[in-house]
């Protein structure tokens, strides 16, 4: 199990990218998985940053990330106001117009995605990928 | 995240350089419209061979980019997309609607 | 700030290493710097699972990492046993024999070095090292 | 981190890759004790050329090593350091200690 807590401050997605990154080479995943699933993680904190902080860079966004033998599980907390799962969706793709991706890439990449409100205390993404693997490495 | 603009001819070449996220796209963003909107901008081309990573907001400058450049009948094109790039603007499903140049010599063929 | 949680387990250092160089490529400290930082907060880490915990990989480690204008701090937490911090000595660098460099390297390097029991929970330590920046970029 | 033995001629190179950690250095130290103890090991060179990072255990097993190929008259070299790891060397104050050679020819000289 590995947990990392950041500033709601896009400065700090790097440090999310490379962590995410090496959790991927730990559970052995191809490079085009990590990358996406790297994709994935970033986006969805980017969201939080600008969707559920309105840009405030004093919140606090943690990521929680476990593995099983088959799976890689990440779950997002932040400690804003509930929001709505119903609004959180992409644009029609076929639509050229800059923005609405991020939710795309978060769906298109991750097996599960769930938004929760936690009573009293933010919302929660809860992200699963399954892995293709012969001889899957364990996280925990 | 590195922005550089530079003139080749009649063309803007903007290279960039690292990863494009959140917290580097409106750098690249002001690099791209003001080169389409500089005066007599005929061909704008943007040098990826450096940029790792690129997120949503990083296309979203590319699509934005695009269209103004239409409006304005400027060339936009992009060139030299490593492997990672590459997947997110398929997953975008944008690989067929940027003009995709392999290197900067090719980029600036008409 | 920036905060990470580990498994008392070795092969996450790689993810605390990874974490403590983008730290120091955000605060802009030179690669001599961000080498020899990373190398003694893996080897705060390490110590914690080999001494603190004897190898338990089941136990956590809890890492800080504050920075102001002109510093970089970094506080380490376990949940182990009482440490007697005049224990943790170096061995004299003059005998040629294996092990004792950690804690060596650890005070070599920072620039203070405070190990703390904290009353029912464990132990922290904290490590500052002072940057020599021109115009050193903020961490928070 | 991966760990490979090679024979050319007299001497053993063990090939090293990645980073040197308290969770890797085990598997360094089974392959650096196993060629100094083979029979008839007259010299054994440690390549650090793919090495980008070496902690206090891997400065150790280099330590142990040098000891045990002392008392066995087995020459014991390092070679190709990268500046992080030579870092390492120069705080533990070993940098004099260990026979470090540039590359793999010169650590087969004499
Ligand atoms: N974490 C979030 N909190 C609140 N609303 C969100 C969140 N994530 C996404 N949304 C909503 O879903 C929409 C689509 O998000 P996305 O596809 O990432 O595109 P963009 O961020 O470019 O608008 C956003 O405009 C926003 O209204
Ligand atoms: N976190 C710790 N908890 C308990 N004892 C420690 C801790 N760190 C260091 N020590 C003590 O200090 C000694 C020296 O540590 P170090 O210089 O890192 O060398 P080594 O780990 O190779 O013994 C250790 O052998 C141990 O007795």
């Amino acid at each position: 199990m590995i947990e990392i807590k950041i500033s709601s401050d896009p400065k700090f997605l790097t440090i999310v990218r490379a962590m995410v990154g090496k959790v991927c080479e730990l559970v052995e995943c191809s490079v085009e998985e990590k990358n996406k699933i790297i994709l994935a993680v970033d986006e969805a904190c980017s969201n939080i940053m600008k969707h559920t902080y309105h840009g405030d860079l004093g919140q606090s966004i943690e990521i929680r990330c476990e593995s099983a033998r088959d799976k890689i599980e990440f779950v997002l907390k932040d400690c804003g106001p509930p929001i709505d799962p119903g609004k959180i969706k992409p644009r029609p793709l076929d639509e050229l117009r800059p923005g609405g991706l991020g939710t795309h890439f978060i769906r298109t990449i991750m097996d599960e995605v769930k938004y929760e409100h936690v009573a009293g205390c933010g919302n929660t993404l809860r992200m699963v990928k399954f892995l293709h693997r012969n001889n899957p490495g364990e996280l925990t | 995240m590195e922005v550089r603009t530079r003139k080749v001819g009649v063309a803007s070449v903007i290279d960039l350089k690292g990863q494009i996220d959140l917290s580097s796209s409106s750098k690249m963003r002001t690099a791209v419209l003001e080169a389409i909107k500089a005066k007599g901008a005929l061909r704008v081309a943007v040098n990826l061979t450096e940029v790792s990573y690129i997120d949503s907001s990083g296309i979203a400058t590319l699509v934005e980019g695009l269209q103004l450049a239409r409006a304005r009948s400027c060339h936009f094109v992009i060139f030299g997309l490593q492997q990672a790039p590459r997947e997110v603007l398929e997953l975008a499903r944008l690989d067929k609607v940027f003009e995709i140049r392999v290197d900067e010599r090719e980029a600036l063929d008409s």
